[in-house]
């Protein structure tokens, strides 16, 4: 049959398939659930409240404390949706770019794992094609993730230089460093390195010049916008 | 006192009836317009003046970054009041440079919302103590 | 560095592990979503039943319509929630199986698309290893999708039928079949046919032989636990 020919894509296309594909449903995702539940939510928490107005002026005091807790669950569903919806694809990657986008996710993870987490941005502030936003924000995540997990570091710092010949990101934590015999390559390092290649970038990755572990991806991106 | 004129413009239909819900119960305040796009609330405006807007900023076309920058041309005197799901500082400076007098959160206690609508309509600007520490 | 040499691993070693960590990223966002955002609504809705309880014996009737409105739209993220997870991934697919995944689906589908959808399973009952029946599960709602989006059709029947050989998976709709000048090869069969070949299988796609088209998978997968 003439067009099973055509299902046979390369390697190099069913990758890119895969990470758009994936793409593509947490952005839907993320959609749904600002919209349908996270807008929902607020709604029905300023039912709560007029639900209380309407208590006075004879309140009855087991009606109000029923409301009063049941506003607060209504609160931790709200901050979970935002987290969840955070997680997934932080809207702020997508309207106001890489930088900011990073910026955040650094304060974000210093506030809550108390480790000292710098990001630096020497690049100008421009933003970058979607597809390179989105792998260098997927690259820090699990990048993070594994200094948390494995280095037990101190201070994790990553930057962002803009060259003349492409984009250099870079990420070094103060821990142990990779441990020759500990190490069982995971799903995380597999992951960055064919979202890397997809990209036709560059990734390396070993020990910091003063201990701990460094990792660099180099790509071939300018910035379509400066913004001055 | 005459009350305050409130225009909302918002996409989220659930939302934006629950709030005007929630608002009829306040006397001080009149939902006079209800929109869910930028170029309907620009269309509107000329016939309907009012004296604030709830502005969302993630809506459809127009969105409420682009609104506010054209009402803060159009109808000087017409004061906007961001109200978002976001609570990142990018979204918060965005709004008050575009020409937002104020930023709210969706998920804000009630009693902020109303607290600063009337900020807003009688000191010119509301300003959220943990939202302002970004500006 | 000697560990950079353990980071080329095999394309298909890649594919491995981007599906994993796409299907474990899916099964923590369910459970998230489960846990933290769909069990608290739940509650919410049993606290809004008590309150409206409590408004006996004298209601006052603006109460009463207030938090039947709240309860409704309480329902709406309940169901949307329900449907989200539904869509990451069926629980019935993790705690009764594919074949139980399956029929649920094709009668989902059947209520919301009022097309005719039949499947039929002739293998006994028995469960898979869990990367086959999350493979195949996907792969249906893929051939599904696609069916609705492309095929015009009226009819859509898929089975499971197992042999001593292996696990035989046949889908075929009675639409407009395969239309040369208009297919443009998307992500959606790449992905089909990445995830079979991870699993060493095999896939026919074609004309059917009464019109429309087929789509035949032969995955060498024996049940695990047979069911009498
Ligand atoms: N920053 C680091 N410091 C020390 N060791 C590390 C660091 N990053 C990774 N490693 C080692 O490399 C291994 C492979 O990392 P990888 O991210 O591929 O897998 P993982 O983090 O164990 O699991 P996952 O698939 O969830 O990412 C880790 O198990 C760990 O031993
Ligand atoms: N059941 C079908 N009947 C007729 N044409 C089909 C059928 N399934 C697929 N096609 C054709 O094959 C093309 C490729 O399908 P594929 O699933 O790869 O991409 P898609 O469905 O267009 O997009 P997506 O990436 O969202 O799946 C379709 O665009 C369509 O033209
Ligand atoms: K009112
Ligand atoms: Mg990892
Ligand atoms: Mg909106
Ligand atoms: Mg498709």
């Amino acid at each position: 049959i003439n067009y099973q020919v055509a299902l046979h894509a390369s390697k190099q296309e069913v990758f890119k398939a895969v990470f758009e594909a994936q793409e593509g449903e947490r952005q839907r995702l993320a959609a749904d659930l600002h919209d349908s539940v996270g807008q929902v939510l607020s709604v029905i928490k300023l039912n709560l409240h007029r639900l209380k107005k309407m208590e006075a002026p004879a309140p009855l005091p087991a009606r109000q404390a029923l409301l009063a807790d049941t506003n607060s669950l209504t609160e931790d569903c709200i901050n979970e949706i935002r987290n969840i919806i955070h997680n997934i694809l932080p809207p702020l990657l997508t309207d106001y770019g890489l930088v900011a986008a990073l910026q955040h996710l650094a304060t974000k993870m210093e506030k809550a794992t108390g480790l000292r987490i710098i990001f630096r941005a020497e690049q100008g502030g421009g933003r970058y094609a979607r597809e390179v936003e989105v792998a260098l924000y997927r690259v820090t995540q699990e990048l993070l993730n594994n200094a948390l997990k494995h280095a037990r570091a101190t201070v994790i710092e990553f930057s962002l230089q803009q060259h003349a010949t492409g984009l250099v990101f870079t990420f070094t934590d103060n821990g142990v460093g990779f441990e020759r015999d500990k190490v069982t390559p995971g799903q995380g390092l597999k992951n960055l390195e064919s979202r890397v290649a997809l990209l036709h970038g560059e990734i390396k990755l070993g020990p910091g010049p003063g201990g701990g572990t460094l990792t660099q991806v180099q790509l071939q991106a300018q910035p379509a916008v400066e913004v001055t | 006192m005459t009350p305050i004129r409130l225009a909302i413009a918002e996409d989220h239909r659930i939302f934006r009836e629950g709030l005007k819900a929630f608002l009829e119960d306040y006397s001080q305040i009149q939902v006079l317009v209800e929109v869910s796009s930028g170029y309907q609330l620009l269309e509107v405006l000329p016939q309907q003046p009012v004296d604030i807007v709830l502005m969302d900023i993630n809506m459809p076309e127009l969105d409420g970054l682009q609104t506010t920058a054209q009402v803060h041309e159009q109808f000087p005197q017409l004061k906007v009041l961001a109200l978002s799901m976001y609570d990142e500082d990018k979204y918060i400076v965005g709004m008050m440079k575009a020409g937002a007098r104020g930023y709210l959160l969706k998920s804000a206690e009630p009693d902020e919302i109303v607290a600063a609508i009337t900020s807003v309509h009688e000191k010119g600007f509301y300003f959220n103590e943990s939202l302002s520490t970004t500006l």
